[in-house]
């Protein structure tokens, strides 16, 4: 079982002492808003600000996103290049992200201290909504959880409740392969949590359709969408400093008509552009306002990543990117 | 007859002139609404401003540039720089493109007889400017107002737009023209001479204390810099002035150090439109918008929005 | 005065308006989330909670044509209307606020220059509200009573139906709501004093469920004094700058016009925009005059309680909740305005 | 430009292809001086490396109306900047892979390895590849045609 608010209080800690030491610039973590069941990213800036550190299942949007915001930024011409670095909390799958940036040389190690929290599974916000359903609305504040083996006792203001874990675990927890942060300069938190192997059961479903059923199924997704790129800016991974799908000149590759045309352009690139680096942390299909299964895309390239090149991504700094490498080897029985 | 806001009248380009070359050339499109019912609707006041469509590549905001008028001409001066107008620098004469407008306020000349006139243009900011003076130089309107003093700047010497047409301005007697390019094409920085041949630089650090040369007009600097070396009197006077946003601050600093009081100061933003007519949004400073409020502001109305532009 | 129809009569009056021509608009459940769509044959939902698209896109759709280009002698030499169309439309089971909302929309679209598009579609429509009642509403992210909106407000509206358990209490509103009632005939009844004691009642409980309250008093003059302030800075700092909280708000109509090109034939038309996107303002020069996230916010929040204001006379937000519970990073419009009246104290 | 007949009998299917300057467009030009027949639905547009084929090409293609897209370039270890080739079959296979995924048939688009020397080889690819397409009949999906 896992003390939440022990962990809360050695990452306060280790945040305190970095920001005190002036080690790093700010903490990326995340706080607790009185009003939303979920947790929110936070900025430590002072050591004062770490008492608003918050650590919880609830924990769930990836931190990293703001991380290589921070390593973007350049300083004004004439200038020497910032040194300064940054402290950041990360789940397990969130490590795999800086392993990823590195690898891309996006962040460089020095400038980025990482608390790794060892964590067991994140929760799905939807199902805890669900799960919230029947507290009236007026009541769904502070809202806490408790570890209680197979249960969340979740406290809020003027009761508790009681819901199995498993009704409210993320879907990319269920098949998620590291449980320790494979990457961090402080590891919070204690267990050896034994992992099964990935099989994409997930997809196996999409993937036996008939190919006029996967194309009806895609297109129902596809004509929802509303463009919000939410899915993009959510994404640690996708941080070109102008985006294909935004610009204009010389040539607009996407227009922005929100049709299936257009749409399935824009998921397909997107895809595309996350082929053998994206480490399955969620967030896109978590963020979309319209439901669309965008994790199964990326599921899907994951899986093919590994099939066809041997390619798991975010667990070793020292590879290179898969598209930036080739194997004489690699299979081409397709090309005639 | 319904009418659809949005529906540009289709025009024939009936002349091209090149103005200025470099590495955003500026090219003056003229161009007559074909349908005679509409021409007189397009009789517009100095500083409105109007949409040009290139059909199949999308609409853009143009400052009026030609004199108002009852036959549908319409003027514009396109700075090479976006899509759109990549499109209309390819266009030739008897090609079709679509004219809306004209939207916007205007400069209140006849609010100003009387009055002396300072205009001041950088860069494709002459546009607007040009539709006020060359009203204003007209036989008939030029009786009514006091001195007319005009300042223009560009980056560098090719990218001075309506050479010809300085030229002639040089010549007349009753208004003064002062024309400069940025300090940093000169081959020596701020105090070297200039590339551009009899166009003395200026102090940069004192521009006010520079000696001027008889009968020279025409320098190496900044435009606010020029703006303090001609020093223009604020004593019953007005001026119009329009030019990149950074520009426009500095020359207003320039024109408050020489004693000018902000409501006599006439500038016209400039920001993204689509629909030009206050709907789609993005034009807004503050709860402004510059389609429909502006794109006239006083620097005094300019200074009371919000500092976002 | 008041009439009723019973739930499962719902489906024949819909029947007999499709017949009528009327193009029905009405909420299905897809994927787990609500959406208006275009009804055929099946059955709306009766109890849902809000939509995750507002249903203002039936009058001001995402994507819209405008003009077609003609080409003459392999030329493109102007543009076309494609014609309107004339039918009725029925909004059938918008949620009060949504409804409040397009008043906004009204005054911008006809705000001195008359959008035709727009006016031509809210014309022919007729909306049939449906007051909030619980479990389904409110939200916890609903603050309609806050900003001049009730759960069963009837501003928009031609009809009001409030669900009462097997039927609706139905109250007609406007002329077009008795064209409703017209067509629907005997399907409807008179609705019995208890009924219409317990339409009043269910209201009631639903207003009072809801919890996230916004005090408007002073928030003009906090927004005015705090505009340069750091505030800005340090809540945006988590902003995403995604489109969702402007793409699903039901006041949000700023759009984008672009000449397009698909296999040969050219059109030109409008989509919406959002002002959280870089791309928005940025002039053809390059230079942006709001270049960076903590602009983008302060824009929007701006827009929605002080430049609406000013400029149609009506506050620009209707407490629908959904840019609360759509933003991934938890920016609370609620928290936001309330912070900046801190920050003025 | 406009397809007023989409009747299947009258229906030409429009292929792209995308040929590498060194090998394949040179094979494609030999095949052409050989006077060696093959249908005339291929339009070729010649990037310098096969490498260069982004797969936001053949998407794109394929929503501006294209039935089956080819990409060509040199054999395996015969790349004139000596790898461009091996990238593009990592790309472009993981691409044919995701369109299947989506339920667009991947054989609308096709890879193929034909040197500056092999004018025959090139003919048949592109006769079997139009022949295929053909058969298949016009592509709709991400043309967003219903």
């Amino acid at each position: 079982m896992i003390d939440f608010k022990a962990l809360e209080a050695e990452i306060k800690a280790t945040a305190k002492k970095w920001l005190e030491s002036g080690e790093v610039k700010f903490v990326i973590g995340y706080e607790k808003s009185p009003e939303s069941p979920i947790a929110r990213p936070f900025f430590a800036h002072t050591p004062e600000d770490t008492e608003k550190l918050y650590w919880g299942p609830d924990c769930i949007n990836n931190l990293t996103l703001y991380l290589v915001e921070e390593m973007k930024k350049k300083p004004k011409k004439g200038q020497p290049p910032f040194t300064h670095a940054v402290g950041i909390v990360v789940k397990p799958c969130d490590s795999r992200t800086i392993v990823e940036l590195m690898k891309e040389h996006m962040v460089p190690r020095e400038r980025v201290k990482i608390i790794g929290v060892i964590s067991e599974e994140s929760i799905n916000p939807d199902k805890l909504y669900l799960a919230l359903k029947n507290v009236p609305a007026s009541q769904r504040r502070n809202i806490r959880f408790h570890d209680a083996g197979e249960n969340f006792r979740i406290t809020y203001q003027g009761g508790e409740l009681s819901v199995p874990k498993k009704e409210l675990e993320a879907d990319k927890c269920k098949v998620c392969v590291v449980h320790k942060a494979v990457i961090a300069d402080v590891f919070v938190g204690t267990g050896e949590i034994e992992f099964k192997p990935d099989d994409f059961s997930d997809i196996k479903e999409l993937e036996e359709m008939s190919e006029e059923e996967r194309w009806k199924y895609w297109e129902q997704q596809m004509s929802r969408c509303v463009r919000c790129y939410a899915c993009r800016d959510a994404c640690p991974l996708c941080y070109c400093e102008e985006c294909v799908f935004d610009r204009e000149k010389p040539y607009r590759w996407v227009e922005k008509s929100v049709q299936v045309r257009e749409n399935s352009f824009y998921h397909l690139v997107r895809a595309m552009h996350l082929a053998g680096r994206c480490i399955d942390c969620g967030e896109c299909q978590r963020v979309c306002p319209m439901e669309i299964p965008i994790r199964q895309l990326n599921r899907f390239l994951i899986k093919k990543a590994k099939d066809r090149f041997k390619v798991f991504s975010g667990m070793n700094a020292e590879e290179k990117p898969m598209f930036g490498t080739y194997d004489l080897d690699d299979p081409g029985e397709e090309i005639k | 007859m319904s009418e659809n806001i949005y529906k540009p009248h289709t025009a024939t380009i009936t002349d091209i002139q090149l103005e200025a070359g470099g590495a955003r050339p500026i090219r003056t499109i003229t161009m007559q609404v074909d349908d005679p019912e509409v021409r007189p609707t397009f009789f517009h006041k100095p500083g409105q401003f109007a949409l040009i469509s290139s059909f199949g590549t999308g609409e853009s905001v143009f400052a009026i540039a030609s004199l108002p008028n009852k036959d549908g001409i319409v003027q514009v001066s396109v700075m090479k720089v976006g899509n759109v107008t990549s499109k209309i620098h390819e266009l030739e004469i008897g090609d079709k493109v679509g004219v809306r407008g004209p939207y916007g306020n205007h400069f209140p000349l006849e609010e100003w007889e009387g009055k002396n006139i300072v205009f001041i243009g950088a860069g494709i900011g002459i546009s607007p400017v040009r539709s006020v003076y060359q009203v204003a130089l007209l036989p008939e309107e030029r009786k009514k107002f006091g001195n007319i003093t005009l300042i223009y700047g560009a980056r560098t010497p090719a990218d001075l737009a309506f050479k010809d047409e300085f030229k002639e301005l040089d010549t007349r007697d009753d208004m003064n023209l002062w024309l400069c390019i940025d300090w940093k094409f000169g081959p020596k920085g701020p105090t070297g001479e200039s590339s551009a041949e009899g166009w003395p630089a200026i102090n940069m650090a004192a521009p006010g204390e520079t000696v001027i040369p008889e009968g020279v007009n025409k320098f190496t600097c900044f435009v606010p810099q020029l703006v303090e070396v001609v020093k223009p009197d604020p004593e019953n006077s007005i001026v119009v002035t329009c030019g990149p946003p950074i520009a426009i601050k500095f020359i207003t600093q320039a024109l408050e150090k020489l004693g000018w009081k902000s409501d006599q100061i006439y500038t016209t933003l400039e920001n993204r439109m689509k629909c030009g007519i206050g709907k789609c949004g993005r034009c807004n400073i503050g709860d402004s918008y510059v389609c429909k409020h502006g794109p006239v502001y006083t620097h005094e109305q300019v200074k009371s929005l919000q500092n976002e532009f | 005065m008041a009439k009723m129809i019973k739930k499962d009569k719902v489906r024949e009056l819909l029947d007999k308006l499709a017949n009528e021509k009327f193009d029905i608009f009405a909420p299905i459940g897809e994927d787990g989330i609500t959406l208006y769509r275009k009804l055929g044959a099946e059955t709306p939902l009766l109890n849902f909670q809000n939509s995750s698209k507002p249903p203002k896109e039936i009058f001001f759709p995402q994507t819209e044509k405008m003009f077609d280009i003609t080409v003459e002698n392999h030329r493109l030499v102007g543009a076309t209307e494609p014609p309107m169309a004339s039918n009725p439309i029925l909004l059938f089971g918008a949620r009060p606020c949504d409804m409040r909302a397009m008043k906004v929309l009204d005054a911008l679209f006809t705000w001195d220059y008359t959008d035709p598009y727009y006016v031509n579609k809210r014309e022919r429509s007729t909306v049939i509200s449906f007051a909030c009642t619980l479990p389904d509403m409110p939200r916890e992210s609903c603050f309609c009573t806050s900003v001049g909106g009730a759960t069963d407000s009837r501003e928009g509206a031609d009809m009001l139906w409030t669900d009462i358990g097997s039927e609706f209490v139905v109250e007609s509103l406007t002329d077009k709501g008795g064209k409703i009632l017209e067509l629907g005939g005997n399907l409807f009844t008179e609705a019995t004093p208890d009924m219409q004691a317990k339409a009043k009642q269910v209201s009631q409980e639903a207003t009072e469920a809801i919890s996230r309250k916004l005090d408007t008093e002073g928030v003009k003059e906090a927004l005015e004094a705090t505009f340069d302030n750091a505030y800005w800075d340090e809540f945006s700092a988590r902003c995403l700058g995604c489109g969702i909280c402007t793409l699903l708000c039901p006041t949000c109509h700023c759009f984008d016009i672009n000449d397009l090109v698909v296999e040969g034939k050219a059109s030109r038309e409008r989509t919406w925009d959002s002002c959280q996107f870089t791309y928005y303002t940025i002039h053809a020069s390059n230079h942006n005059p709001r270049p960076v996230k903590k602009h983008r916010q302060r824009n929007r929040i701006y827009h929605k309680f002080l430049y609406s204001e000013k400029n149609l006379g009506l506050l620009g937000c209707v407490g629908c909740g959904r840019c609360i519970y759509g933003c991934p990073v938890n920016i609370d419009i609620i928290e936001v305005v309330e912070g900046a009246k801190e920050v003025l104290k | 430009m406009t397809q007023e007949n989409e009747a299947k009998d009258e229906w030409e299917p429009k292929i792209i292809g995308f040929l590498c300057n060194w090998c394949s467009y040179t094979g494609a030009d030999l095949a052409g001086t050989s006077r060696l027949q093959y249908p005339p639905n291929i339009r070729i547009i010649k990037v310098m490396c096969s490498g260069r084929v982004n797969p936001q090409f053949i998407l794109k293609a394929f929503q501006e109306g294209a039935d089956g897209i080819l990409v060509s370039g040199c054999h395996p270890g015969d790349c004139h900047y000596i790898e461009g080739n091996y990238h593009a079959r990592r790309k472009l296979t993981l691409l044919m892979d995701l369109l299947d995924y989506m339920g667009v048939d991947s054989k609308r688009f096709q890879m193929s390895w034909v040197s500056a020397s092999e004018g025959q080889k090139f003919a048949e690819v592109v006769t079997t590849f139009t022949n295929q397409i053909k058969e298949m009949g016009p592509q709709t999906k991400l043309r967003g045609v219903k």
